[in-house]
């Protein structure tokens, strides 16, 4: 093993043990076996189209041997890509057996010669895309946002079928009613209207509202709180029209009316 | 500060670039400073011998009438959209909801009864209507007022508007279907009486009788 | 889309601005966004039967040559800073997270093969992806998930965003340095291994092989 060391690297030039030696003490800082191999690769100075896979595969596995010998650990990867060099050695140096299958070992020194000139090809790109001027550091997005105001808008939607069964809900509910008794108990504000403009004329002092209820209608408390609403919105309605003033000295104190009079 | 004076001095032997360049400095520091950028600033910047005052006349007035303006704010500048295309700067969301039933039942009312007034309403309802229903149909424009009422306190009416139809599809709301249709096409739910004094209406929110009386003093 | 064009045409009734004023609402609406902003989104904008595409045109000719350009990103456009006074602007410089040497090849390679699955990424490189790659330019919104690949096992692939065509100034991914070249020399072929006996072949699934197929009959 060592006789085999010793014959091979005697065949290495020095600076091709140099960068091996380099390679070994810092083997944490490569990125897997592709990684070696592409950097291997470079010490042959030429092409990577044109790389000799042959030498590549004993530069490596005199790399993985020494890193042995140095007691570095090494991933399993770099063991299965010696082996796999190992291999691929022995087939480019064996004449091809016509009946071995699978594929030559050209093809396989090719594809290998393919992935290392791709992954350098990668490698490159990515230094150009770097070296690009770059947002943020050569040039400059707008510093000052203006922002968008957004202005929410709501819009309601209704089917013709829903305003149908609206209706429809309440139009069955009155048919089922008896709708008449109804307006029995409500005093409308029409009808407090009504009956209050002759009324006012008279109220020249304050008046308790209560006084402008129709008769009959403060005994029930339906009727009695029916009557006083439409009073109470009637007064406003003739306060509204200048008719009336109203007061209402504090909470749920008495409220009185009196008629307007019209100063100059 | 007498030898702050003379370096620059010298380094100005190294010649200010024209002041086309200068312009053009002080447009991209302004656009992509996030402050307004001062005077002051803005030389600081620029290389020796800069006049940012001049560049910033000049830039100024390249930009009088565009799309952004070049605007002074305290003693710096910045650009600013032009004040008339603020509105560019505005986005709508639209938000579709669906119509209260309160609403919906208001409108319904006034679509089959139009013109009609809110106490009209109201009685059919058997619940007072709050004013925010009325003025959501309002600014939906759906209703409209149309002439007041020839009785006491000349009640205002409810009428649906052409937007209404358009969007319900009719071409007059002569053609909603009448309840005997209705109750032909199913629509009409068999529904037991409700109460003497139609209790059922306390379903509606006691909100809405709050807004009523609110709605007293309003009017 | 057919019905989209007729109502812009028929809404172009209402005259568009003349285009002098479209180019200063684009001018505008650019300005005021620090992100790229799409045609569409422009045209949404601007008054209907707005030709927001020309007045782009107009408006980048008007800035040719300037201290601000305008510039290209994907189907949408941008004000950026000419990157000559990028040296003015120290003071706006974002301290950049620095991207490992991992994450800068991954993000060539997705770049380049596009989409890209992750074992594509590992063959390439030789070596395992970790997830903190992915996760780190997935992050900053340079890459993003495409469609699932048509092979075996649905692979998830990796596209670059518009982001990342923002930030390296590029308006789109064929505009990558040295494309084209790499396109000539074979180099962005998805050449399977010969035989059954590659190296780290095994571990990749038949759907290259099955891709590697198809691509010796296109070549």
């Amino acid at each position: 093993m060592s006789d085999n060391d010793q014959f091979q690297e005697d065949r290495l030039s020095v600076n091709e043990r140099l960068a091996a030696e380099a390679l070994i003490v810092d083997v944490d800082g490569f990125e897997g076996p592709l990684d070696v191999l592409l950097m291997l690769s470079r010490t042959q100075k030429v092409d990577l189209r044109k790389v000799s896979v042959l030498q590549l595969a004993r530069q490596y596995l005199i790399f993985v041997e020494k890193a042995k010998t140095l007691r570095i650990e090494l991933a399993a990867d770099y063991l299965v890509m010696a082996a796999w060099l190992a291999f691929l050695k022995s087939r480019l140096l064996l004449p091809p057996d016509p009946g071995e299958e699978g594929p030559s070992g050209e093809e396989l020194a090719a594809h290998l010669a393919f992935q290392l000139e791709r992954l350098q090809a990668m490698r490159d790109v990515a230094a150009r895309l770097m070296g690009r001027d770059q947002l943020g550091r050569d040039f400059f997005s707008r510093g000052q946002r203006e922002d968008v105001t957004r202005l929410r808008r709501v819009t309601y939607s209704a089917t013709l079928l829903d305003l149908m069964q609206g209706y429809a809900r309440i139009r069955t509910r009155d048919e089922f009613r008896p709708f008449v008794m109804d307006r029995d108990n409500v005093f409308t504000m029409e009808q407090a209207l009504e009956r209050m403009r002759p009324l006012i004329g008279f109220a020249g002092s304050w008046t308790d509202i209560t006084s402008y209820l129709p008769d009959g209608w403060d005994s029930d408390p339906v009727r009695r709180r029916s009557a006083t609403a439409a009073t109470f919105a009637a007064s406003l309605e003739l306060v509204k029209e200048g008719h009336l003033e109203i007061r209402q000295s504090e909470l749920f104190a008495p409220i009185q009316l009196r008629k307007r009079t019209v100063r100059t | 500060m007498t030898d702050d004076r003379e370096t620059t001095q010298s380094e100005t032997l190294f010649e200010a670039p024209p002041m086309a360049e200068q312009e053009r400095m002080a447009e991209a520091v302004l656009f992509a400073s996030a402050e307004p950028v001062s005077v002051r600033d803005l030389e600081a910047r620029m290389p020796h011998g800069s006049d940012a005052a001049e560049a910033l006349v000049h830039l100024r007035k390249r930009y009088e009438g565009r799309g952004v303006r070049v605007v002074k704010v305290g003693d710096a500048w910045a650009f600013r959209t032009a004040p008339d295309l603020g509105y560019l700067m505005q986005k709508e969301t639209v938000e579709t909801r669906k119509l209260s039933r309160a609403a919906i039942e208001t409108l319904a009312i006034i679509a089959y009864h139009q013109p009609c007034t809110r106490a009209e309403i109201e009685e059919i309802r058997g619940v007072s209507v709050s004013r925010g229903t009325i003025d959501q149909l309002l600014e939906m424009e759906w209703i409209r007022f149309g002439r007041r009422k020839m009785t006491p306190g000349r009640p205002v009416t409810f009428v649906v508007t052409p937007q209404f139809l358009d969007h319900f599809g009719l071409e007059t709301a002569r053609d909603l279907p009448g309840l005997k249709e209705l109750r032909a096409a199913g629509l009409l739910e068999n529904r037991p009486p409700p109460g003497p004094l139609g209790l059922a209406e306390e379903e509606d929110e006691d909100d809405e009788v709050i807004e009523g009386q609110s709605e007293l003093f309003e009017d």
